[in-house]
Order: structure tokens, then C-alpha cells, then sequence
């Protein structure tokens, strides 16, 4: 890479751009109307229509958790059948994981903030990711559709033989995610030519923000992934009509296969759930931190090496599945290689508030909330990886603890810490710093309380998807459900404030926590096309110990700027053209 | 060449406003249908997956079923495929060279090739049928002493089947094509959608020649 | 750039005509008997060299850009981790008979 | 520490429990170590380095190579030996010694059946003797199950193609709860079986009585006693309310419509042709889940079981 830089500096002549405080026009209003918005090919609403239907997935999947502690209360029956209860887990996990945990970091949050970041004014293919989001609402459709004509009980996991031979929704449902699938191909496809061909004038590899790093790994995985689970569950739809037989053992098939199949994806959907959200704290740590990341190149590897050892370790979830000894020892061996990368990552994000300037806002709490829960969750990873230690828990309370530790204390943690990070980038407005943290505070004590009961009972023995159960675990299951309508009630704080800010929060200026990446140098909200000048980078996106005034540079006279404030003229490695 | 716009003209007005010119916005097509690649091979790879645990279990399964299927026609086939991928490269070279009658007529006779190809497949479908070898639970034909040649059959129908679909799809690209052609859109400054085009009827051909020996050629 | 390589029509058609060749040729060799499994390794090889002629020539991976090319290998390497891992279980599973 | 993985676990009962609880202590030791100490990192660097003005200015630090390196091959270190212990007891797990005691366990929604090499079959309730290496031998009827005993740290998917195993040594004499841990449908929740370990000779004398038990019980009562110990009750309730299936209560000597809108008595032919092929005739609104029973109920015990159902009125 050296070589190729060297051999490409080029002159440019720039000036500074401040960006516009408080803008007239920006994308909001630039273009009114819902038909504005339903056509739109802009990555910036395309990413905030995403955010509203990952919102409203979230919503409905928390309401279903409730609803499933509430009936837990009881070791018997509550309120609900089994049937309903069986359906309403399946559909918590369902939604949860395809509606709301895959989009929303990187379809929403992402597609809003990846070209900001970059300096281009949108990502490769608009219309592409226009389609993207219309699959996703059809697949939504579809599902949806289906739940109320029958619903679906066979758990998140679609297993055969039980999923070809029960009598609900199966067929519909699977076909519906297997449309939504699209989607996050799209998305990824997107993404990777985006961050390869439209970077603006000086964004070197090493002077990509870690954000987009964790995306493209991302990416990566989304692509080379979400084909796989789409042969799947097309196998699957066509067990279902036809009775194809590869995987239904009534009709001579094996279901162990169809489990390596379905976690030849979904396993590495778990990286595609989590590495974004890496993504988030690293900005946020750094910023809040006002301090050069440390060990950028470490972090931004290490994502890659989630990526590409997530492809390897999708066996551990079938320890006891009956698959061959030999297979379980390699899984069993690779899974504990993905944890290294994972925790150098903690490291080093420590390693980065050292004799910072820490300010503890609201996604600096969420990003300490996350180091705190993400350990704990990678740790019982550990736990759960270890060969003879997993027969015990394997499908038991702990699973769902440890789960829930990486994907809600882990991603949705993350995903807020960066909701909150970007809030005045996105909508232009402040929310309310008092109930931003008290909110964070109770969604990281009442999550705490729903699922370190839940390490104790899976230990002792409760297993997952029961819909009764024995006495002894009733003290265990009423903390973990109490623990649930804290954080029930912390959301809805959240919803509050959040909505206030909307209506009546102050202005958000363009750079509220001051820092140095891309995206804080285009106004609040920014403007249809991002920015009027072609931005120029001199500096990596964390070098907090150099001027402000270095971050907002653009080619000189690309625009008929008002804002002339310094000319000069920089060396810049010639990007955009450069080659691999 | 009738329009009235300048060489110059024409050579901007396909740039979409992010690109900063015209060969940025092809290689970034180019290099956004390789990716689209491979998603698809990994998408037929699940197929190969599942042809190649069934067959490391059932080797005899294989070498008796596919007796059933007729070689003769699988070659035909494959000439037949192999020679739309060169038509589809020819139409490249005619886009490129600005000849864009050339461009359509090999355009026509790909997508003749591709239908040729289809009716083929109808054909030994139809004769598949008839003797009872159907997909899934209706398998009904008795011919193979084996219990598991239903599951040869479905996972011949799943790939077969996807990649028909695939050539289906590929016939409905290149008919777009032509009327994009007659309307005078490509040029030798502008010719992706012609370009990616190919480079999908390519992938398809190459599933194809693998396909064609994994299930016609087991001796 | 790379990416407007233009071919000649006659070496277009060399790369048909060694295709049609090479699909006669694996047909061929299915006449004489070769044993298991050099059988398949023999119609697989001709594949991937039917293959690498297509993906080189008709698709210019010869003259694009490297990273296209790393693009396709890296799919064809997931796909060998799919069919290689799930092979560690199908081909190694040792089942209890019961005795009773 | 100690007093704290204890608490987490149940009682280990079998002799591959301690090795299985020696390294769960050994991983909370580990994690809690480095989770306290990445903790007080967090809040001692939030207090310490707290922002103190809008300017103030922050070091340059990119990387440092040495620290890295550490802290990525110490845990490196500490995973690989973690890796090596858990595989070292798993293979203790997969190898059965040659003379383990067999017993066939078969998995259907949603009970578990056990077949003793004596011909026996009893339902929800395995019996084992202590002191003495027990291998199952288990598959399924229908979908997989997962036979699971938490205080013998013992766990095995059980699949319906195949055959798969287990083996335990259970310490001494008492009772443990068995659970099917792979989501098999409505009841999966339900179907929970109790596994006895007897002594040795108790063992003996169960085995050698177990068929001829209930010889002397009146059919009625022997009736009552089958219902529930085929755990018919999981889905038949007997005072009216609805479950997966057909309430027992007021049911006999009443017409029946079935799924394809033929009627049928709920009468002697009938029951037994339900108990024996489920499936043929399925009561309108109710899903087709039961398992057959041929082959582990006689008839003399369906008899038992008519009588009881006569009673029910």
C-alpha cells in the first residue's frame, strides 16, 4: 500500500470549509412530501426510514418479551397456552434478530452515516439501496402477513424435522425472510464498492474511520453469508411444498445437515450484529475520550479477523447435535481463536480513555455499559465453547444469558450509544442529557437484573424454551421478569425525551462533541448532497492533537463558497483512483 | 446516430451526480456485479454443499441415477450455452467498437441460444415427469433400486431448476438490453449494462459447466 | 484502465472453439472406464479448466482489476470452508448400534 | 469463589460431574478476575481522566507493540489450555467403558420411552443402578429431542435417523430430574422424565418385578396408575379442561367428529385403535401429534386403561 501512495501524491489546491451552523435548507426539507421520501434515493433518508422500521420491529419484539416474562412469573401456565407462548418466543427471536438487530446498525445507522464519512455524496449504487429498503418492507409484509394467518413455533432456528412437520405458517415465514435476505445483500454490496470507489481526496486505508472498518467487515460477511441462509430456507420452503427430502429424515433427508447450513450463516450473522456496533464505541471512545484511538490498526484487523474466523466456528452450536466428534474438536478449538481478536479490541478501547479527557455524555455511557456487558458476554462465550462444560449448558438459560449479554447488552447497547452519538447529526436537535443517562442507567441495572439470574438458573439446569417449569427456578425467573419492566420503563423515558428533542429539543450545533471525523464537518442536519465542496482529508480521523481548522478542508473553488477563510495547498494521495 | 447531442454530451450525461466521471462509475458497477457474483456462487454453492455430503454418502445413489438422465442432450446443452457466452462476448466487442447493429443481433441470437437451452430442459423435464420421477413426495418412479434416489432427484431439480431460473432471468436482461440498444443508450464510452449483463450470463454458463458433468457424467 | 480491454473476434473465438473441445473431451472420457474416483477428479479438472477459461477471457479477469479476481477466489474459498467443515461431521460420524 | 460455582450448579450425582465443575470453577475464576480488573480500569480512568476544560489536550499515543502483544497471547494462553481441558473431558464423555450397562431410550413428542435389554418399557421413569457405568443408547420417533440430566452434567441430541449416546456413573442411590432440552413443539416443556438410581441389588429385584407389578391391582386403579405413567396426561386432562388433546373427562359412550367430518363412538374399538395408531382417527380441531403406543402397552393393560376411562364421567 506504501508504494502505491507514493507513487500517487498529487497537489490539490484547498481552503477551508467551515461547516454552515444551523442550516436554512438540509435534507429534510430540501425536497417535501411523502412521495419525496418513498422515491428518494438519498442514502440520509433511505438510512432514517430503515431507523424508524428498526425502531418499530424493536418495539414490537420488546413487547413480546414482556410478555413472555410476564407469563414466566409462574412455573405454570399465566396467561398463555403453550402454543402461544411457543409462538410468541419464536416470533421475539425472530423479529428481534432479522427485523431489528441485522438492519439496524448497518442499514440504518449506517447507510446514514458511511458516506458522511467518506466525503461522498452518496453511496454507489442510491437506487440500489432504495430496493434494498422496499425488499426489506416486503419481506416485513410477508412475514407479518403471515403471523396473523397461523403464526410460526418452531423458534428462530427453523430446525428440521420439527419445522417441516408442524402445522403453522413455516412455508410463508421463511419464504418472507428469504426475501428480506435481499436486502441485507444489497446493503453490503453497497457498502463494500462504496468504501472501495468513493472515497474523497486523502482517505487512505489508514485514515479510514473504524466505523466504516467494522462496516466493511460487516459487509463482507453479509455478502458472503446471507446467500448461504438464502439457499437454506428456499431448501426449506421446498421441503415444506414439495417434500424434497434433503433434509426431513421421514422422507430418508438428514436435519443435522440442515443445521450446518443454517449456522453456516447465522452464525456469522451474529458478527453481523455485533462488528458494527464495535464500530460505534470506537468512534465514541475516542471522541469522548478527545484522544487518538490506540492500536487503530489492531482494532480495525481485528475486525476483519471476526469476520473471517466467524465463518469457521458455526459448528459450536451443535455440540451435542450428533455431529462427529472431529468436527466438534476443530469448532470447539476455532471458536476460542475468535475471542482473542474480541478482546484485544477491549483493550485497546480501554487503553484509549488513558489519560484522555473523558466526558461522561450520555454514548460515553452507553459505550462504558457496553465494555461491562460485552465482557461479560464474550467471557461465558468462553464458558460455552468449552467442549465438556457446553454438554452441561447447552440449551439452557445460560445460553440465553450469554446471548442476550452480546446481542442486547453487546448490539442494542451499542446501537444506542450510537443513536445518541448521532441524534444531532441526523435530526438537528439536542435531547436531554439528565434523562439520557438516568435512562441509560436504568436500561444497564434492569438488564442486569433479567439475566444474571438467568447464568445462576441455566447453570443449575433450567432449559431454554420452556413454557412451564419446575418450582425451585421460580425466585430466578420473577428477578429476571422485574428486571424486564425496568428496562421496559427505561425504553419508554427514552421514547419520551427522545420525541421531545424532536419537537422542541434546541438546535444541535454541527459539531456538538467536537470531534475530528468527517461526518461532524457537514452541518446539522446536513444537506442534500452532504457536502457542497469536495472534502479533502490530511489527517486520520482521531488526531485530536491537531487543529480543527486541518479537518475542514476542501478543494479550493469546487464550490461558490461564502465561507472563505484559508487557502493553501496540501499533498493528497490520489484515492479515489487508486487501485488495489 | 441521429440524436443531435455532441460526442461530448453524451459522454457526461450517463454520470450519475456522486461520480466524478464516467470510468469511476464503470468500475464501480464492474467491481459491485463481482460482488453480486459472489453472492450467487455461494448461493449455488449451498446446492453443491448438500450434492457433494449426499453423494460422499451414497456414491452407488449417484452412478445408478444418473443412467436416467440423457447425456446427449446435457452436451447439446452445454454447446448451446458455451456459444451464447461467446455471442455475449462479441456483443461486448460490438459495444465497444461502437457498432451497435452488431451489438443487437448478437444480443438476438443469445437470447435464442438461451431459449434453445430452455426447450431442451422442458424436454427432459417433461420426459422426467412422465415416468414419474417428480420432485419431493411425488416421486412415484420405481426404475432405481435405491430408497434414496428421491433426494438425487430433489437435489437435481434444485439445481437445475435455480439455474434455469437463472437463464430465465438472463433472457429478460438481454431482451432490456436490446431495447436499450435500439433506443440508441450504448455507445463505446457506454456500455455497463451491456458489460455486467455479461459478466451474470458468464457466471451462469460456468454453473453449468459444472453441473453438466456432476450430473450427467457419473459412469 | 484496465477495464476496457477490447478483444479481437478471432481470439474469441479460439477460447468457443478449446471450450467445445474440452465439453467433447469430458464426455470422451467417460467412454473409456477410468476408475473411482480419478473419474471425478478427471470431469472436475476439466471444469475448472473450462471454468478458468471463461472467468479469464470472456469475463477479462485477465486484464481487470487484481481485486476482482481476489473477489471470485475468496467466494470459491468460503464455499471450500462450507463443503470442507461440513465434511469433518458427515464423513466422520461414528453411531452406536444398539445391542438390544 | 468455590461457594460461588457451587451455588450455580446443581448436585453433582455422576462421576463426570466434578471434572465438568472443576473447570466451570476454573473459567469463573479466570473471567471474574479479568472482568474485576477491566472494571476498575473503566472507573478509575473515567474518574481520573475526567474532562477538566473544553482544551485540554491529550497525548499521543497510537499503539505501544509490547502491551499488545501481552495481552494477546496471555489469553491466547489461557484459552488454549481451557480448549485442551474441556476436549481432554469430552473424550472421557464420548467413550463409553465396554461394560456399560445398555438401555435404549426413544424420545417422542412428548415422552420418553426406556427399553430394558429384559423386554420392560416404562415411560418418564428410567431406572439405573449406582455405582455402575450406564450407557443409552437413544433415538427419536418423530423430531429431535434432547435428553438432558442436569446433576449428571450429561447431554445428547436425540435424532430421529440415527442412534446416538450417552454414558453416566451415577454416585449413589436417589432421584434427578431429566429434561428434553431440543425444541420438539407444544409440550416440549412437559416432558420431563425422573431418572432412579438404585443400589445395586434394588436394581436387580426392580428389573426382575418391574413387569409383573402391577398384577394385582384392580383394572381400574392399574388404569389410573398407566394414564399417568405414560404420561397420556400431558395432553389429556381429566377434569375437562383442554389441552393438546381431547379432554378424558365425560368422554365415553359420546360421539366423536373427526378431522374429514365422519363421526365416530368414543367406545372401547376406539380407544384402542387411538392408543395403538394414533393417527388414523384425529378429533376435529386437534393437531396430529400423538405417538403411537404399540409395543409398550399390552392388552391387558389397555383394557386397565378403558376401565379407567369409563369411570371418568
Amino acid at each position: 500500500m506504501a508504494t502505491t501512495e507514493a507513487s500517487n501524491i498529487k497537489k490539490i489546491q484547498v481552503q477551508r470549509y467551515k461547516p454552515e451552523e444551523y442550516p436554512e435548507k438540509h435534507f429534510m426539507n430540501q425536497e417535501k412530501g411523502i412521495w419525496a421520501w418513498m422515491t428518494t434515493v438519498d442514502h440520509k433518508k433511505i438510512g432514517l426510514m430503515f431507523l424508524c422500521s428498526a425502531l418499530f420491529f424493536f418495539f414490537v419484539g420488546g413487547v413480546l418479551a414482556l410478555l413472555l416474562r410476564t407469563e414466566l412469573l409462574t412455573p405454570a401456565r399465566s396467561f398463555m397456552d403453550s402454543n402461544v407462548y411457543n409462538q410468541v418466543f419464536t416470533l421475539h427471536g425472530a423479529i428481534m434478530i432479522f427485523f431489528f438487530l441485522i438492519p439496524a446498525v448497518p442499514s440504518a445507522l449506517g447507510n446514514f452515516v458511511l458516506p458522511l464519512q467518506l466525503g461522498a455524496k452518496d453511496v454507489a449504487f442510491p437506487r440500489l439501496n432504495l430496493a434494498s429498503f422496499y425488499i426489506y418492507v416486503t419481506g416485513a409484509v410477508i412475514v407479518l402477513y403471515a403471523i396473523f394467518t397461523g403464526g410460526i413455533d418452531t423458534g428462530w432456528t427453523f430446525y428440521t424435522p420439527y419445522s417441516a412437520t408442524t402445522s403453522t405458517n413455516v412455508l410463508l415465514i421463511t419464504f418472507g425472510l428469504f426475501i428480506l435476505g435481499f436486502s441485507s445483500i444489497l446493503t453490503g454490496l453497497n457498502f463494500i464498492v462504496t468504501i472501495h470507489k468513493l472515497r474523497a481526496p486523502g482517505i487512505t486505508w489508514n485514515r479510514l474511520p473504524l466505523n466504516l472498518w467494522a462496516l466493511y467487515a460487516t459487509s463482507i460477511i453479509q455478502v458472503l453469508a446471507t446467500p448461504v441462509l438464502a439457499i437454506t430456507l428456499l431448501l426449506l420452503t421446498m421441503e415444506r411444498a414439495l417434500g424434497i427430502g434433503i433434509f426431513d429424515p421421514n422422507l430418508g433427508g438428514d436435519p443435522v445437515l440442515f443445521q450446518h447450513f443454517f449456522w453456516f450463516y447465522s452464525h456469522p450473522a451474529v458478527y453481523i450484529m455485533i462488528v458494527p456496533g464495535f464500530g460505534i464505541i470506537s468512534e465514541v471512545i475516542s471522541t469522548f475520550s478527545k484522544k487518538i484511538i490506540f492500536g487503530y490498526w489492531a482494532i480495525a484487523l481485528s475486525s476483519l479477523a471476526i469476520a473471517l474466523i466467524g465463518f469457521l466456528v458455526w459448528g459450536h452450536h451443535m455440540f451435542v447435535s450428533g455431529q462427529s466428534s472431529l468436527a466438534n474438536m476443530v469448532f470447539s478449538f476455532l471458536t476460542f481463536l475468535v475471542g482473542i481478536p474480541t478482546g484485544i479490541k477491549i483493550f485497546n478501547w480501554i487503553a484509549t480513555m488513558y489519560r484522555g479527557s473523558i466526558d461522561l455524555k450520555t454514548p460515553m455511557l452507553y459505550a462504558m455499559a457496553f465494555l461491562f456487558l460485552f465482557t461479560i458476554g464474550g467471557f461465558t462465550g468462553i464458558m460455552i465453547g468449552t467442549l465438556s462444560v457446553n454438554i452441561h449448558l447447552h440449551d439452557t438459560y445460560y445460553i440465553v444469558a450469554h446471548f442476550h449479554y452480546v446481542m442486547m447488552g453487546g448490539m442494542a447497547i451499542a446501537f444506542l450509544a450510537g443513536l445518541h452519538y448521532w441524534w444531532p447529526k441526523i435530526f438537528g436537535k439536542m435531547y436531554s442529557e439528565f434523562w439520557g443517562r438516568i435512562s441509560c442507567a436504568l436500561i444497564f441495572i434492569g438488564f442486569n437484573m433479567t439475566f444474571l439470574p438467568q447464568f445462576v438458573m441455566g447453570s443449575q439446569g433450567m432449559p431454554r424454551r420452556y413454557h412451564n417449569y419446575i418450582d425451585q427456578f421460580q425466585p430466578f425467573h420473577q428477578l429476571s421478569t422485574v428486571g424486564a419492566y425496568t428496562m421496559g420503563v427505561a425504553f419508554l423515558i427514552m421514547a419520551a425525551y427522545l420525541l421531545y428533542s424532536l419537537l422542541k429539543g434546541p438546535k444541535a450545533p454541527a459539531n456538538p462533541w467536537g470531534s475530528r471525523a468527517m461526518e461532524w464537518q457537514a452541518s446539522s442536519p446536513p444537506t442534500l448532497h452532504n457536502f457542497e465542496h469536495t472534502p479533502v482529508i490530511i489527517n486520520g480521523p482521531y488526531d485530536y492533537h491537531k487543529p480543527m481548522s486541518e479537518f475542514q478542508l476542501g478543494i479550493a473553488g469546487s464550490h461558490n463558497g461564502h465561507h472563505d477563510h484559508a487557502k493553501g495547498s496540501v499533498n493528497v494521495p490520489e484515492t479515489v483512483t487508486e487501485k488495489e | 446516430m441521429s440524436d443531435t447531442t455532441t460526442a461530448e454530451e453524451r459522454k457526461v450525461q450517463h454520470v450519475q451526480h456522486h461520480f466524478v466521471d464516467g470510468e469511476q462509475q464503470f468500475e464501480t458497477a464492474k467491481l459491485g456485479m463481482w460482488v453480486f457474483l459472489v453472492t450467487e456462487i455461494l448461493f449455488f454453492g449451498g446446492l453443491f454443499a448438500a450434492y457433494i455430503v449426499y453423494r460422499s454418502w451414497y456414491p452407488e445413489l449417484y452412478t445408478m441415477a444418473s443412467t436416467e438422465l440423457d447425456t446427449f442432450w446435457g452436451t447439446v446443452n452445454t454447446i448451446v450455452l458455451i456459444g451464447s457466452s461467446l455471442t455475449v462476448a462479441m456483443a461486448i466487442r460490438s459495444a465497444q467498437l461502437n457498432q451497435i447493429k452488431g451489438l443487437i443481433y448478437n444480443l438476438y441470437i443469445t437470447i435464442g441460444l438461451a431459449c434453445t437451452f430452455m426447450v431442451i430442459k422442458y424436454f427432459e423435464y417433461a420426459h422426467k415427469f412422465e415416468i414419474g420421477i417428480l420432485p419431493g413426495r411425488h416421486y412415484t418412479y420405481e426404475g432405481i433400486a435405491h430408497e434414496k434416489a428421491n433426494i438425487f432427484f430433489s437435489i437435481y431439480y434444485m439445481m437445475t431448476g435455480l439455474h434455469g431460473i437463472h437463464v430465465i432471468i438472463g433472457i429478460g436482461l438481454m431482451i432490456w438490453l436490446v431495447v436499450k440498444a435500439k433506443r440508441n443508450i450504448f455507445h463505446s464510452e457506454y456500455y455497463t449494462p451491456v458489460e455486467i449483463t455479461g459478466l451474470y450470463w458468464h457466471l451462469v454458463d460456468i454453473i453449468w459447466i459444472f453441473l453438466f458433468p456432476l450430473l450427467y457424467l457419473i459412469d | 484502465m484496465s477495464g476496457h480491454h477490447i478483444s479481437s473476434a478471432k481470439f474469441l473465438w479460439i477460447i468457443a472453439t478449446s471450450l467445445f473441445f474440452l465439453t467433447f473431451v469430458t464426455v470422451a472420457v467417460t467412454w473409456i472406464n477410468i476408475p473411482e474416483p480419478w473419474n471425478v477428479v478427471m470431469a472436475i479438472a476439466i471444469a475448472c479448466v473450462k471454468a478458468t477459461l471463461v472467468l479469464a477471457f470472456f469475463m477479462n479477469l485477465y486484464w481487470d482489476s487484481r481485486f476482482n479476481t481476489m473477489l471470485f477466489i475468496a467466494s470459491i474459498m468460503f464455499f471450500f470452508i462450507l463443503i470442507g467443515i461440513t465434511l469433518l461431521d458427515t464423513l466422520f460420524r461414528v453411531d452406536p448400534v444398539p445391542s438390544f | 469463589m468455590n461457594k460461588f460455582s457451587e451455588y450455580m450448579l446443581p448436585p453433582a450425582k455422576s462421576t463426570l460431574a466434578g471434572e465438568t465443575d472443576a473447570l466451570f470453577h476454573f473459567i469463573n475464576v479466570i473471567s471474574l478476575t479479568f472482568l474485576l480488573g477491566i472494571t476498575l480500569a473503566i472507573i478509575y480512568f473515567i474518574w481520573k481522566y475526567r474532562r477538566k476544560s473544553e482544551n485540554d489536550v491529550t497525548p499521543v499515543i497510537s499503539h505501544n507493540n509490547k502491551l499488545e502483544i501481552t495481552w494477546s497471547v496471555i489469553p491466547l494462553i489461557l484459552v488454549i489450555i481451557v480448549f485442551g481441558w474441556g476436549f481432554a473431558d469430552y473424550t472421557t464423555y464420548k467413550t463409553a467403558p465396554d461394560d456399560a450397562y445398555e438401555i435404549r431410550v426413544v424420545g417422542k413428542s412428548w415422552l420418553w420411552e426406556f427399553h430394558y435389554e429384559s423386554g420392560y418399557v416404562s415411560v418418564n421413569e428410567l431406572h439405573v443402578p449406582a455405582e455402575r457405568p450406564v450407557k443409552l443408547v437413544m433415538s427419536s420417533d418423530d423430531v429431535i429431542h434432547s435428553f438432558y440430566i442436569p446433576e449428571f452434567r450429561t447431554k445428547m441430541d436425540v435424532l430421529p435417523n440415527r442412534y446416538t449416546q450417552i454414558w453416566f456413573e451415577a454416585m449413589e442411590p436417589g432421584e434427578s430430574v431429566v429434561f428434553c432440552t431440543e425444541y420438539c413443539g407444544t409440550s416440549h416443556s412437559q416432558m420431563i422424565a425422573t431418572a432412579f438410581v438404585h443400589s445395586e441389588e434394588d436394581f436387580e429385584t426392580w428389573l426382575e418385578t418391574a413387569g409383573s407389578a402391577d398384577d394385582d391391582l384392580e383394572p381400574v386403579e392399574l388404569g389410573e396408575q398407566l394414564v399417568e405413567r405414560n404420561a397420556c396426561l400431558t395432553c389429556h386432562s381429566t377434569d375437562g379442561s383442554q389441552l393438546q388433546g381431547p379432554s378424558f373427562q365425560g368422554s365415553w359412550g359420546t360421539e366423536r367428529t373427526l378431522e374429514d367430518g365422519s363421526t365416530v363412538t368414543f367406545d372401547e374399538n376406539y380407544v384402542r385403535e387411538s392408543i395403538l395408531e394414533p393417527q388414523t382417527k384425529i378429533v376435529e380441531g386437534f393437531p396430529p401429534v400423538m405417538p403411537p403406543y404399540a409395543g409398550s402397552l399390552d392388552d391387558r393393560q389397555i383394557d386397565a386403561i378403558i376401565e379407567y376411562l369409563k369411570t371418568l364421567q
